[in-house]
């Protein structure tokens, strides 16, 4: 049977391709927030995943307005990124797992999730930053790919509590899957960070905090306020929790253990954030 | 809308892309949809105007692009996801665009947020950021 | 307060189309059909709908199976028709309600549904021949719209359940919507019909029957198969009834009046229904 | 799929188009909703050929596309929402398409529609229409 390996948890601000870019690993602005990330290299390279389901956001590539989903998963053979609209170098593509990404749509909908189903899905900085960070060395990516994108864009967004049972039925089934991958479940973007608006630039680091805490050993205690108060607690950006909120429901109902967490203000604008749990 | 039930309470400084703005504000998010492509920023550069025809905006919207307003665009509708590839065009990253909105410039902006990593709050770090600055609006 | 004045239902071939441009209403052929509709024009004369709320499946115009939502509310001030491939006459454009589309929408995901939200979407023969029928001499169609689309294209396809779901929630967002329009319920394809493999022109009067005598007393009874289930009973696109089952929904728990029922076999490969409901 | 947990029954003469059916069958309805475009439908009708490479469809796509075999579409994870608009090129209705699938006279597929509506079973009236007729397949 499959194994879910673990969760990792990171912000994914595009200023970070930038960076990884022109090689400021070392930079004094830069260091604190990428010393983050030996940890998380080292935890990979022990625990080998060969699946990663990754719970983000699309920017504004891939979706529009015409057509904005709530939440859309990825059955592609191929996934690429492409242009943002900043010319900068193209990330990476990845290769997709055709027969688990069917297997979990089939599952979701049998568990009256209404998803959209992708089989073209170019991926955006949200979603190839976090692998940027974590296999920095990479040629090609070590895992195969299934996307699942959360609208975290356009009002209204789904609750916390819905995104938290959407991580939970991709838990049910993964445990349903009859293949041996290991699986690791990523979550990307926040923390609380607002880029738009007179309160551009507000962080709010008491519930980043308690996000945090509280991620590993309940995460029903992040589903508990509405997106309105989210927004308020945690900036019109710092909603992309939500992400990092589907990603640990996929772990399962059951606590976890936290093996690394870093924390830093500011990159750009940002509240950053990188964590790893694995199933307790 | 207007025969919805009532909305929560609003959150200052705070433009939630909700309906309301998402309807208004579709063509100026359209047009920076279009931007993901070069070709189409180049175009915008090469005739700001026939461009912004092109995709219908509304005078508030093209009056907010023309004068680089980013709460003007905001408030006619903007989602910052879209409007962040119109600010590519012009060089303009993040913090820039957080400079333009809150009316000081950028060196003041981000030192706000490095306030705030030393661990001030952000009531705190803008309160002293505004220090001696027209408020903004 | 608005006010659900009842539900119409009708199979949506798009020879329909075909037929009433060439004018054969009293054909042979088409007469047993297009009898079914005075009717229904007299009851929409009487009860006098604005704002029209229908299901429907869109045929390969507006979705394609790069991003195929399972539900997409449209939220668009017009919906226009396109060529579908036949080079036929476009059908008229409709207005949009967009006050109603984002009270619904809001509700929807309160609810828990993860629709789509569509502000631009096109609109095909499925929903154009409805009004073409209940409306045959309009210069406009005199209700604005909003159009729900049911995926019964590409499988998984959501259960007959959650569909009677996602209509009772529109029921509800009507309840809580503080307009004074008086609203139709419209659901549109079906009955039994297959298209497609050596099955290519199944009909089940039977099943067709229990759908009919069901629907307005117990549209539960509709829910209990599966919808692998129901294509064997009804054929691969006799699913569609999973829009007539959205349509009932939407008019609420309690039990509805008959008001008039038309069945045919057949127009094109298609068991041909209509109906008339009410409120009880 | 492979690892997934065992579907139900089959429907005879029924293909559900599914996960494994659209992951096939992507590039061939990739090519049908483009004939949503009357310029792409004459660009077919111009160079067939051409026009199926543009949409790399594979060789057993290609090779039902020629026979114009609609069971060799389906089998090639061709949707008939999708094919419909190819059938529309050649000037062919569904009733054509179901005698081109049941392999018999388009005559005979209506015969045995309205020998449903005379209220004959499906399996009554298919039985009919296939006397005399060699089996499909
Ligand atoms: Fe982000
Ligand atoms: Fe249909």
């Amino acid at each position: 049977m499959a194994e879910i390996v673990g969760a990792y948890f990171t912000s994914h601000v595009p200023a970070i391709g930038g960076a990884i870019h022109r090689g400021l690993q070392q930079d004094p602005y830069w260091k604190p927030f990428f010393d983050g990330f030996p940890p998380v290299q080292e935890w990979l390279a022990k625990v080998k995943p060969d699946v990663a389901i990754v719970f983000y956001n699309d920017h504004g590539l891939n979706f529009f307005l015409d057509k904005m989903p709530t939440f859309a998963v990825g059955a592609a053979a191929q996934y690429d990124n492409a242009d943002e609209g900043w010319g900068l170098p193209l990330f990476k593509s990845f290769e997709g797992h055709l027969p688990l990404s069917w297997h979990i749509i089939e599952s979701l909908v049998e568990d009256e999730f209404d998803i959209t189903t992708c089989q073209k899905m170019l991926i955006d900085h949200a979603l190839s930053i976090p692998f940027e960070l974590a296999y920095p060395n990479a040629d090609k990516w070590p895992t195969k790919l299934v996307p699942i994108a959360i609208n975290t864009v356009q009002h209204p967004l789904p609750s916390a509590k819905r995104v938290l049972a959407l991580g939970q039925a991709v838990n049910k089934a993964i445990q349903s899957w009859q293949g041996d991958e290991r699986i690791v479940v990523i979550g990307t973007g926040g923390l609380s960070h607002q880029l738009d608006g007179e309160r551009a630039g507000f962080i709010n680091q008491d519930y980043d905090k308690f996000c945090m805490d509280n991620l590993s050993v309940d995460p029903a205690a992040l589903t508990k306020d509405s997106v309105h108060e989210i927004v308020r607690l945690s900036g019109t950006q710092g909603v992309e929790i939500l992400n990092w909120i589907g990603a640990r429901g996929a772990m399962g109902e059951g606590v976890a253990a936290e093996i690394h967490r870093n924390y830093h203000i500011p990159i750009s604008n940002t509240a950053a954030a990188t964590m790893v749990l694995e199933p307790a | 809308m207007s025969s919805s039930p009532a909305k929560p309470e609003p959150i200052p400084g705070t433009h939630l892309f909700d309906g309301d703005a998402a309807a208004k504000g579709f063509a100026l998010n359209d047009m920076c949809f279009s931007f993901n492509d070069a070709a189409n920023r180049q175009a915008f550069l090469d005739d700001e105007d026939g461009y912004c025809a092109k995709f219908n905006l509304t005078p508030e919207q093209r009056k907010a692009v023309a004068d680089r307003s980013v709460l003007g665009m905001i408030a006619a509708g903007g989602n910052i996801y879209y409007l962040a590839k119109l600010a590519g065009i012009f060089g303009l990253n993040v913090q820039d665009v957080g400079s333009l909105q809150t009316g000081v410039p950028v060196d003041k902006f981000k030192a706000m947020l490095l306030a705030q990593g030393r661990g001030e709050t952000y009531e705190a770090a803008h309160a002293e950021m505004m220090k001696g600055e027209m408020v903004n609006g």
